[in-house]
């Protein structure tokens, strides 16, 4: 299965990739959906990459990738 | 393209002892500089900088500069540039966000305010002590762990925590590679800044003329990208924009962007229709330049018991200073070259740039390699220590081989490190015991030759060249390559000679004028070997092939060389010939009036051109080199001597032997340099060392003797199979001496320059943790 | 940028003065300039009236006499200093010392009064020189008066030169037989300024213990430092690796080094006990003969 | 300011002049004779590229007034041809590829070309020591001392 980045749609094989995507992407729009979903759950764009940069392994990467996981049905 | 099979070729002028062709110029003081270019009725500018490292400018009242006699203009952002931004990443607009000359606010010590000009030097200096300038001053932020906290000041609006880029690079199962490894270690570094110092400081003399045209006099290692970069930013056409960079004092990375001299330079030009002229002052190119990156590098990596690479975790922040400049190549390249020149199941690479009050960082030689190896090589080492194994042998089974695909990143073709590893172990075996103050380290690296990816947005090959044939068999040969002291001219010189079949002295040629030169990207990730390379070699085989098609056609060639169906013709040394029997010929000068005969006069006209394809995203080839360097280090002062070194080389095939040489000198002396002197301390945004006493620079008597071991490979993407050797070199010293300094310690330097000072505090640490180990026990 | 002045070149010393006592507070002298210059350019300096000696032959000389000792003129460029034969045979301490201050195009033009009078603490001679106990004669139009170069050395970039003197000539007494004198500065480029220096002299008796003694650090405090509790430590011992060890650690307490971003004050402290041990050990063995 | 007469001898031609007396020696040679090999890279006296001869001395151009060269004799480097030939420091810079941007060359062939006037037949760490006010950012310097070393040897004596 393949999975799509909710924002331009690119597609990859992995949802890390997808999330390495947005997270290299970083524009606004990238931005701004990630920030949309960490609303409730108390997370920024930014919040996460500062994260991932600041503490070892990939904690950042998996909780933006399983996001976008769940997303695939809505796109 | 010919079908010869080149690496067997004796070539009559490629790696022979060819003289630098623009020699008699600069040992006679012959070269003209910018420095030294004096215009009828010219103006002298001068640059007004902000003392602040953050402020709002809220009002610029010049009008006692403009009475004060001998000042004919004043050039500030509100009224004459309008904010226009500038950068060189032209593809991706929000990262144009310098503006020289700005409309509100400043972001650094020492950045533009306002130019004036004035008949002299001295008046317009006098004249800036009269511009009145009212700043709001806003707190500012210099270091990126800082920068990105949430409190940090916002030094661009709409970049959150200061973030300007980020770069990942990923491939494999980073931490599946991980979880199998035997032993993991992880190393946090903070490397340093480095300023150029181009002997040259920056300089400008525009020239605009009421017919709408503008030349521009500038010190740069790419006049094309300035003249399109000029042309943006003052609204103009490409085509009335004239760069013109004869002899350039020095570059290494840090003159290809637009600058303070040139933009005020021609934006008063502009304004007063005369010529302008503006040299920075060496503090000026100090404190208002750009930098290498200094970067904090977190490295974690995996390996096997047995010293298999599995898995590396690298995140980087860098101090990006003000604006972006060059920094995003450099946050992607110092990645890349992070992994060099290894193997690795897993790679992970997360690079953060932050803005910071300080001076802008940006490219320079190495082009954030040199901070990537200072981290890697350094910590190779201490992994080998830990487990026991020999450092070279353990990084022999883990590198790059030719063939070898660095996954989704790059294809290696050529690659010679393995011969490398080689000839530094047996330097090492014949060095024997070393005095007990002694040691050696060794580092290994690679690196590009030439980018790929077209962050300028060019409509151009990345490099062309043009060469004609005069009646007398001397050859124009036009190139936009620009040579900033590394010897391009030199170098592609000798390439056409040698493809022509002529002599190094048949060669004229043309560069560093875009109105007669062709476009090129100009010097910088050591590219204009292999790229503009490539297009000199097309465009002399295209000229001596239409030459040699008169030959075939003529009776008279044909006789005399005995040509027959199944042989061919080929020049060398100015003697037109039958291969086979290479003693029945014509001389080629003969050819030429044949051909322009046949022409009906006109001149032969080769044509060449090249921009990669289907190499990737990186580059088309890659350099590797290992060094090793013997260090001296006094135990009770932390002084060190550089004693000796040797760096095996893989360079493809060596082009220009003299200029080879001088690039692996020169490279070893600034990377020396960053190894142990060359640092940018600032104090509350300022820099603390804006000088050539404070700031410190290897000299001569603190060089060691630089031996070479040329490995001999052979590059298919380059002319003659020719790889990068300019930048690379600059890549592994300062880890080699951290080394050095671990053989001869056990202590670990994860800061340069790594100072006397910092070496005695590790000693100092090593003895307090032996003593508080045995008391614990 | 240099702010503009009115150049006097007088033709003797004695006009020279007479220039001097006629300007006061408006002028200063120019001699080789090598500092000096430095400092107007960065407009630090601003003067009226720029004396010129340089050229004044008066003052350029070296003379050596074993009863009287060594003079320097103060016009006497580095450069001369550190191939003269006389001061080769006696002082060779100063050529070393000589060999390493800045660059030959420095110590072409540069002169041996300018840079005393200069009072850069980390100016090379005046740590050797006080070492070797010298003195140092000043005048003005009125007359001259000599005193020892310790005490010519007021602050950080003073001296104790007053209004229309300078600096007319340095004394160097003749070592005493059995005497070593050593100096060394801690730098990372070979001739560049010292991070810090020390300078010993040791003089030994006839039964090999230490007569005298005196050790001058550079760059170690706003003028140069002695240690006067070295030579206390020192006078009446026998050859003692360790008392040297001793003698630096004194000398690092005794010093008023600062932080700059060379090195930190902690950093020359400890410098400055390590050359003051390796200098004293040197200045012995060379006493030794 | 007045300015007042300076006369001098720069590679054997006299030149008098009228300057404001706070003109540096450099600025004599490149701005108001037009000799523009030497050139200026601080302003500190630590690079050396204002290297010229003041009576057969090295000395930085850029830390003399030129009111103190006052009837001097000043060599800069157009001055070290001879009738067209270069001389024999400048073919060994050339043979030894001892430049890369030629930014420092002038300074760095006048201070070598005075050093090898006062001591012929250097040691290598004599011409290391010889040429440490100078600085050279691209060649590393081995190049040059071989240059220079080169010359002494008489490598490069006209024929």
């Amino acid at each position: 299965m393949s999975y799509k980045c909710p924002v331009c749609k690119k597609e990859w094989k992995d949802s890390l990739q997808v999330a390495r995507h947005m997270f290299g992407t970083g524009d606004k729009p990238h931005k701004e959906w990630v920030d949309e979903q960490g609303k409730d759950k108390g997370f920024t764009f930014i919040d996460l990459m500062i994260e991932q940069a600041t503490t070892p392994g990939n904690k950042s990467y998996v909780t933006l990738a399983e996001i976008i996981e769940k997303a695939q049905s809505s796109l | 393209m010919t079908t010869t099979s080149l690496a067997t070729t004796k070539f009559t002028v490629i790696n022979t002892h060819v003289h630098n062709i623009d020699g008699v110029a600069k040992v006679t003081g012959r070269a003209t500089y910018t420095f030294d270019v004096k215009l009828p009725n010219m103006l002298y500018g001068k640059i007004l900088r902000s003392p602040h490292p953050h402020a709002k400018i809220l009002k610029i009242d010049y009008s006692k500069a403009l009475e004060f006699p001998g000042v004919v203009g004043v050039v500030t952002g509100k009224e004459d540039t309008l904010g226009v931004k500038q950068g060189i990443w032209r593809r991706y607009q929000d990262l144009c966000d310098e503006q020289i000359l700005p409309l509100d606010k400043v972001r650094y010590i020492g950045e533009p305010v306002a130019a004036v000009a004035a008949l002299t030097e001295d008046i317009a200096e006098q004249a800036l002590d009269l511009i009145e300038v009212d700043y709001e001053v806003l707190p500012a932020v210099y270091e990126p762990m800082d920068a990105i906290k949430k409190e940090a000041p916002e030094i661009h609006e709409g970049f959150e925590r200061n973030i300007n880029v980020t770069r990942h690079i990923e491939w494999g199962d980073v931490d599946e590679a991980f979880e199998e490894a035997e032993y993991i270690r992880e190393d946090w570094f903070k490397v340093g800044g480095q300023h150029h110092v181009s002997m040259e400081t920056r300089a400008a003399v525009s020239d605009y003329t009421p017919d709408g045209k503008l030349t521009i006099y500038h010190s740069n290692q790419s006049p094309y990208y300035l003249q399109a970069l000029m042309a943006g930013v003052l609204g103009m056409r490409e085509g009335d924009v004239r760069v013109i960079s004869h002899y350039v004092g020095g570059a290494f990375g840090g003159k290809f962007e637009l600058d303070g001299a040139i933009f005020c330079s021609a934006v008063l030009s502009k304004k007063l229709k005369r010529p302008v002229k503006i040299i920075y002052t060496r503090e000026e190119d100090f404190i208002a330049s750009k930098r290498r990156t200094p970067m904090f590098y977190y490295v974690r990596t995996g390996v096997k018991k047995d010293g298999t690479f599995l898995a590396r975790e690298a995140k980087v922040f860098t101090n990006g200073g003000a604006y972006t400049g060059m920094g995003a190549t450099a946050l992607y390249l110092t990645g890349f070259f992070h992994s060099f020149p290894y193997r690795w199941r897993g790679y992970r690479y997360d690079g953060y740039r932050v803005y910071t009050n300080t001076l802008p960082s940006t490219s320079m030689r190495g082009f954030g390699a040199p901070q990537a190896m200072f981290t890697s090589e350094q910590q190779i080492e201490w992994i080998a220590a830990d487990l026991g194994l020999d450092p070279i042998e353990m990084r022999r089974k883990n590198s790059h081989y030719p063939g070898y695909e660095v996954p989704g990143q790059a294809r290696i073709e050529s690659c010679g490190i393995d011969q490398c590893y080689d000839e530094i172990q047996k330097w090492i075996k014949e060095k024997g015991k070393l005095p007990e103050n002694r040691a050696i380290g060794i580092s290994a690296c690679g690196f590009m030759t030439g980018g790929i990816f077209n962050w300028f947005d060019t409509p151009y090959a990345f490099s062309a060249a043009m060469v004609t044939i005069n009646q007398d068999g001397t050859v124009e040969l036009y190139v936009g390559a620009q040579d900033m002291g590394q010897g391009s001219n030199t170098t592609l010189a000798i390439i056409c000679a040698e493809t022509l079949g002529v002599k190094m002295e048949d060669i004229k040629l043309h560069a560093s004028d875009t109105d007669h030169c062709p476009p090129d990207l100009g010097a910088w990730g050591s590219r204009q070997t292999l790229m503009t390379g490539n297009a000199v070699k097309m465009a002399a085989e295209d000229a001596k092939k239409q030459l040699l098609e008169f030959a075939y056609a003529h009776a008279h060639i044909v006789s005399k060389t005995g040509l027959n169906i199944v042989y061919d013709l080929d020049i060398k040394d100015r003697w037109v010939h039958n291969v086979a029997r290479p003693e029945r010929g014509v001389d080629y000068s003969e050819l030429v009036k044949i051909a322009l005969r046949g022409k009906e006069g006109q001149k032969i006209v080769g044509r060449g051109f090249y921009t990669p394809h289907r190499k990737g995203m990186i580059s088309p080839a890659y350099s590797y080199m290992l060094q090793g360097v013997e260090v001296e280090i006094d135990e009770e002062t932390g002084k060190i001597r550089l004693i000796d070194s040797l760096t095996a080389h893989d360079c493809g095939q060596p082009i220009n032997h003299l200029g080879l040489i001088g690039q692996l000198e020169g490279a070893f002396s600034m990377a020396a340099g960053y190894g142990y002197l060359e640092y940018m301390p600032f104090e509350d945004g300022q820099l603390m060392n804006p000088n050539l006493v404070d700031y410190k620079m290897i000299r001569a008597t603190e060089m060691p003797p630089t031996a070479v071991a040329e490995i001999d490979t052979y590059e298919p993407e380059g002319p003659y199979g020719a790889k990068e050797a300019g930048e690379g070199l600059t890549n592994p010293t300062a880890a080699a001496i951290g080394n050095a300094i671990f053989h001869r310690f056990g202590v670990q330097m994860k800061e340069n320059p790594i100072r006397p000072e910092m070496i005695l505090n590790a000693l100092k640490e090593k003895k307090e943790q032996k003593k508080s180990g045995k008391k614990n026990k | 940028m240099i702010h503009d002045f009115t150049y006097l070149k007088p033709s003797s010393l004695k006009e020279a003065l007479t220039m001097l006592e006629e300007h006061k507070d408006d002028c200063k002298v120019i001699c080789g300039g090598q500092s000096l210059l430095i400092i107007m350019r960065q407009g630090l300096l601003v003067t009226d009236y720029l004396i010129d000696i340089k050229h004044i032959k008066e003052l350029d000389y070296i003379q050596f006499d074993a009863k009287a000792g060594l003079k320097i003129g103060a016009t006497t460029t580095h450069h001369t200093i550190e191939t003269s034969d006389v001061i080769k045979k006696n002082y060779p301490v100063l050529v070393a010392m000589e060999n390493k201050l800045a660059s030959i195009q420095v110590r072409n033009w540069g002169t041996i009064g300018g840079n005393l009078a200069h009072g850069d603490p980390s100016g090379d001679p005046a740590s050797v020189l006080i070492a070797l106990k010298a003195n140092i004669k000043v005048g003005n139009a009125k007359g001259g008066r000599t005193l020892t170069l310790e005490d010519f050395c007021v602050d950080f970039f003073e001296t104790a030169l007053e209004e229309g003197e300078i600096v007319l000539e340095v004394q160097v007494p003749t070592p005493e037989a059995k005497t070593g004198a050593t100096y060394q500065k801690f730098n990372l480029l070979e001739s560049d300024q010292g991070m810090v220096a020390a300078a010993a002299a040791v003089t030994l008796n006839g039964g090999g213990k230490c007569k005298d003694v005196r050790v001058v650090l550079g760059n170690a405090g706003p003028k140069p430092v002695r240690i006067k509790r070295v030579e206390e430590l020192l006078r009446g011992k026998g050859y003692d690796e360790k008392l040297f060890a001793e003698a630096g650690k004194i000398a690092s307490e005794d010093c008023e080094p600062v932080t700059d971003i060379h090195a930190s004050e902690e950093h020359r402290r400890h410098l400055l006990g390590v050359l003051t041990k390796r200098m004293l050990k040197q200045a012995w063995e060379q006493a030794k003969g | 300011m007045e300015k007042q007469l300076l006369t001098l001898t720069v590679n054997g031609q006299p030149y008098e002049l009228y300057i404001n007396p706070k003109t540096l020696l450099v600025e004599v040679i490149r701005d108001h004779i037009g000799l523009t090999g030497t050139k200026r890279g601080c302003s500190t006296v630590s690079c050396g590229s204002c290297t010229v001869m003041l009576n057969g001395m090295a000395v930085k151009s850029c830390s003399i007034l030129a009111m103190q060269a006052e009837g001097a004799q000043v060599t800069t480097i157009e001055g070290l041809e001879q009738t067209g030939e270069l001389a024999p420091i400048q073919k060994a810079f050339i043979d030894h590829g001892a430049f890369q941007c030629g930014f420092c060359t002038s300074g760095m062939i006048m201070t070598a070309q005075a050093l090898l006037d006062e001591n012929p037949n250097p040691t290598e760490w004599e011409i290391r020591e010889g040429i440490e006010g100078n600085i050279c950012r691209c060649t590393g310097y081995n190049s040059i001392v071989r240059a220079i070393d080169a010359t002494a040897k008489g490598n490069y004596k006209e024929v």
